[in-house]
């Protein structure tokens, strides 16, 4: 019933672990798989180690998260043991990969597609570092070259490119990639960003200052952005972004996106959270007679 | 919820040791001994830190970088941010238990004292004799055994070797212990060898601390240090390979213990 | 403790109500000058008389609201008894006015100085109708010629600007405005907008199908948006967005707010809420010692 | 929160009247008699209407214009849209109520005959005899008078004239009404007339039926008629200069009655 299809990636159900979220190491990625999620993403990973923000990285409050961990990572050639590792896990694994240059992202591609990863997702979109990421997503010219150089170098593993809803030049730029050749829209990484001040302190807590929002206060800004999405590139769209139970995950769905990311919400509902969502869309699907989940994508523009 | 970060004023400052202070903070928590709080040094760090007393809360911290030097600068009424408590806490099975603290691992142990039905043997571990703190507190609900690297109080031992002695010569239900990861190394390896159930507090690198970010998570377990831990029985501690050989760094890489 | 004064406006406080919130008769503002606010806005008054949207016109949530009341007004023309009794409140009226052509935001902007409100607020930002505003505050050349020429017929009554966020180019907007010669900026309109489909009918909810988005779970990202605007441009600015208490209000303040608009938390805690965010955010300056909210301008940018 | 718009299955539909259908909803709610939700008729509008019972919910709607003839066309098994309950209600005062509905203004005074505490007189009014609905439901609990504007059932009469008669005749603690304004208006001179407390639901355009918007306020007092209201008691209507005067049309404009 939630059985799908994304981008050639044969799913068991359409819920996947976003990139940031618990996807630090092989042995986490797995136990996510194992608590019922359709694929995970691993940790968007990075050209060389880094250390990322100081903490606070991360504030949560009652409708939204606000994030500036600002990309950790071991470098993609300190990660031997877990790539071994990874070929354990017995649900799709998509390799998240930033960088700074367009060479670089070549660079990372390259070697991530030698450990063959179900797919590779482009982080053109991270709001919470200076030089990585978030001008590569707000320009459509750069975002065409960074998807067509990167699938030069990737043979057949499908390439998702991940957009910032923080522009407003979204549509130009998913056609761009989709143009370029990207084989999936990831529809979205965070909002704004934004801030959060201490009023004791007079001060702004994270210690990036500003951080980008997900969860489910940003849940309408990404149907409507899914929803436009849909109705202007033909690529399937994976759409994240505060999708918290199975009510969410349909609407999602039906605004356009053929599988959903969920990040925040492991926070809001536990790590179990992937087999809940499951268990509430299959439900409501029960109730409404739908066979299957394919059949809902893209229906509220009927 | 208790997870937004909240500014409270430190209304109390005591000098424990010659590295360690106890912050009183205007505020209090409910929970469980051995949770944590996520402490939010403005305009420097957020650094995990054992609740050491819930009503009011109080945190005993050691200086030994960044974070916690800024911390020990700072003043009676000056803010400080917290949220949690975070963790699992120990879960305390039997009647006997022994209590191990090494250095500032010592600090969380002092909550366990409030349980009234149980009967506690305590070890407290510190290079020397000025680095010791709490043994008054633990003394009024527990038999309390000092040891010192220098010998300058209490016994000349370490920590693993009194609490050896004391389970050749006692009963004990099960051990419970919070310092540093080579004592506990040897201590886990002195319980299995007497075949009796641990439980130890550990450490890893914490970004969210609410099981979020997935940064202080096990091999090949994928336990959350910050959500399923920091407190791990002896059967868990077996099943995570990583422990007593490595961890990850702020990075995400490995690196040896 | 709480006066100040607003682009020369002299407050008795600084919650001012927002466009577009109970704004539609002299009645209801009269109420809620009565209920404590320190300002009151009329709802946008647009040239000629406008149904609006059809319901379902606002939807509302835990964290959010959406909205599309689509600028229903019976015209300037036709508000004469408004007018009379406008003169009646006894705390400053801001008259909030749109229109689709520079020429009619000159031609409604000389009636309205004509009445002598206490402010003029040029709504260059709502998202919900597609010839109206919203391109106005996307352009920062309309975005200018609009407050310069609207200047030119409105002798000395103060200017505002409300923004929109919802473009990569607010502080160039924003600068537009200050160099044309508005008196204050208003940061912000609504947010996105955004969608909410209800999956058992599988339509949007809103007629429009869009809304803007407002109400708690925007405040991270105006905060965040004041504090930068506080940066670059040296007008006042009204923060408006999100702010639900008192906590919230001094938030904004410090991120560089010298007045903050209240809209949505009209539904979140009722037509009081004025004087209780007055209420909460003396008590806190009591506790800390701040003599006049004036010191905390911008503070946490020190 | 009751305030997201939720669609729920239509299980049962009754014709009352050639004009009007009560419509049963898969859910309930709990509130006061008059009050009202908003009805989301999808893809057309959204509409106040009266709670004519709370558990299951049922509305009873009148085919005025779009929005309710499409709802006249929605069929079992259709879903609709439901928020709310919204407004006031009737608080009702003393022993001895007289209660007087006009044509579909008779929805939402049935919920009141729940209260088995008071003694209720209804008269309802239609302009003819297919239009009385909902007639058996009262008889239950009050002494029913039936009037029609042709005579084709009960008493050939306005209700406004049976109504005055009745109090003339009879005492009462107060009067409680609903139904087109006009009626009300000359209810209210008879209620003054006779000094009787009345409390009356009125009808203004409504938005967001949640107090936010102000397009239902009133004139001079700034009360809203979907959070104050829609029921107005004796002092109140005395107040709003507005009532049985002139109304604010969908875009804001002043429409006379
Ligand atoms: C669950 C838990 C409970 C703890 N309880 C206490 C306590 O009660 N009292 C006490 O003094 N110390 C406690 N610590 C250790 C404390 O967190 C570190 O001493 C502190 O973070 C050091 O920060 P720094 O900036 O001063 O030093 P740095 O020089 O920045 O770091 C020194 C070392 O501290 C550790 N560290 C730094 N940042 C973090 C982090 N974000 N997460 C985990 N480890 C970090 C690392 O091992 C690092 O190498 C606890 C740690 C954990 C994980
Ligand atoms: C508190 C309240 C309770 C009501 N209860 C009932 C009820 O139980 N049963 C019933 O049949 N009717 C009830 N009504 C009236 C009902 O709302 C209108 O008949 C309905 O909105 C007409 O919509 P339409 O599209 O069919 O007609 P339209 O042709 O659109 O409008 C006809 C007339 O209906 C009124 N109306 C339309 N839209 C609105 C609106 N959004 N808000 C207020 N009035 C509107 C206006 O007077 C308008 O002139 C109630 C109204 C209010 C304010
Ligand atoms: C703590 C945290 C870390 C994140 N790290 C990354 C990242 O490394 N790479 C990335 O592409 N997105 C990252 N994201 C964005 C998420 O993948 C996701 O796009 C966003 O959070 C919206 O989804 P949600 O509302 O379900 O969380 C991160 C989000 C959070 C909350
Ligand atoms: C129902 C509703 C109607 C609004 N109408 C207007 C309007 O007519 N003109 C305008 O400039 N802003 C309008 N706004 C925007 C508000 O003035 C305000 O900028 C926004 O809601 C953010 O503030 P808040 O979070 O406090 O509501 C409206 C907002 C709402 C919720
Ligand atoms: S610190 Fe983030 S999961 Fe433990
Ligand atoms: S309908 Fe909006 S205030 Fe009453």
């Amino acid at each position: 019933m939630l059985s799908t299809s994304f981008a050639g990636i044969e799913l068991e159900n359409p819920t996947v672990l976003a990139a940031g979220i618990l996807g630090t190491s092989a042995a986490i990625l797995k136990r996510v798989a194992d608590s019922g999620a359709g694929a995970v993403t691993i940790k968007s990973i990075g050209p060389k180690k880094r250390e990322g923000h100081s903490n606070p990285t991360v504030l949560f409050f009652d409708s939204y998260l606000m994030n500036a961990v600002g990309l950790p990572t071991p470098g993609y050639r300190n990660m031997e043991r877990e790539w071994e590792e990874l070929k354990e896990i017995n649900v799709p694994v998509i390799a998240s990969i930033y960088a700074s240059s367009i060479e670089e992202f070549v660079e990372v591609a390259q070697y991530v597609a030698s450990r063959k990863p179900d797919a590779i997702e482009l982080n053109i979109s991270c709001p919470n570092t200076k030089a990585h990421g978030m001008l590569f997503g707000k320009d459509p010219s750069i975002a065409h070259d960074v998807v067509s150089q990167v699938k030069e170098v990737t043979n057949n593993i499908p390439i998702f490119a991940k957009l910032t809803p923080n522009t407003d030049r979204v549509i130009e730029v998913a056609r761009a990639c989709e143009e370029a050749g990207a084989d999936a829209i990831v529809a979205f990484n965070t909002w704004g960003p934004g801030m959060y001040i201490d009023i004791n302190t007079r001060r702004p807590v994270l210690h990036y200052r500003t951080g980008g929002v997900s969860g489910p206060a940003v849940k309408p800004l990404v149907v409507k952005g899914i929803y436009e999405l849909y109705e202007h590139v033909s690529l399937p769209i994976l759409g994240v972004g505060g999708i918290t139970n199975g009510n969410d995950a349909i609407e999602m769905i039906m605004a356009g996106a053929s599988a959903i990311g969920i990040g925040s919400a492991v926070y809001y509902r536990g790590i179990d959270v992937f087999k809940r969502i499951c268990d509430e869309m299959q439900g409501w699907m029960l109730t409404h007679d739908y066979k299957s989940i394919k059949e809902l994508v893209g229906v509220a523009h009927e | 919820m208790n997870d937004v970060t909240k500014t409270y004023k430190i209304l109390e400052i005591k000098q424990e040791t010659p590295t360690i202070k106890t912050f009183t903070l205007d505020t209090a928590l409910e929970g469980t001994p051995g949770q944590f709080v996520m402490v939010w040094v403005p305009g420097v760090d957020e650094i995990p830190i054992s609740i050491s007393n819930f009503d009011p809360l109080q945190i005993t911290v050691k200086e030994v970088g960044e974070a916690t030097k800024a911390l020990h600068k700072k003043r009676i009424g000056d803010y400080i941010g917290i949220r949690g408590p975070y963790g699992n806490g120990f879960g305390l099975v039997g009647e006997r238990v022994l209590v191990v603290g090494g250095g500032v691992g010592i600090a969380p142990l002092r909550t366990l004292m409030k349980n009234k039905n149980k009967q506690f043997t305590v070890v407290l571990g510190a290079q020397t004799k000025s680095e010791i703190f709490f043994e008054e507190d633990f003394k009024r609900n527990a038999d309390v055994f000092v040891c010192t690297d220098d010998g300058s109080y209490g016994k000349k031992a370490f920590a693993t070797q009194l609490a050896e002695e004391l389970i050749q010569n006692n009963r004990y239900d099960m051990v419970v212990a919070c310092g540093p990861e080579i004592m506990l190394k040897y201590l886990f390896g002195i319980t299995e060898k007497h075949k009796i159930n641990a439980q130890f507090s550990m450490e890893r690198w914490m970004k969210c601390g609410v099981g979020l970010c997935g940064h202080c998570s096990l091999d090949p377990t994928g336990w959350r240090v910050c959500k399923e831990g920091p407190v791990f029985s002896s059967e868990q501690l077996r099943k995570v390979t990583e422990f007593f050989r490595y961890k990850r760094d702020q990075s995400g890489t490995e690196v040896e213990l």
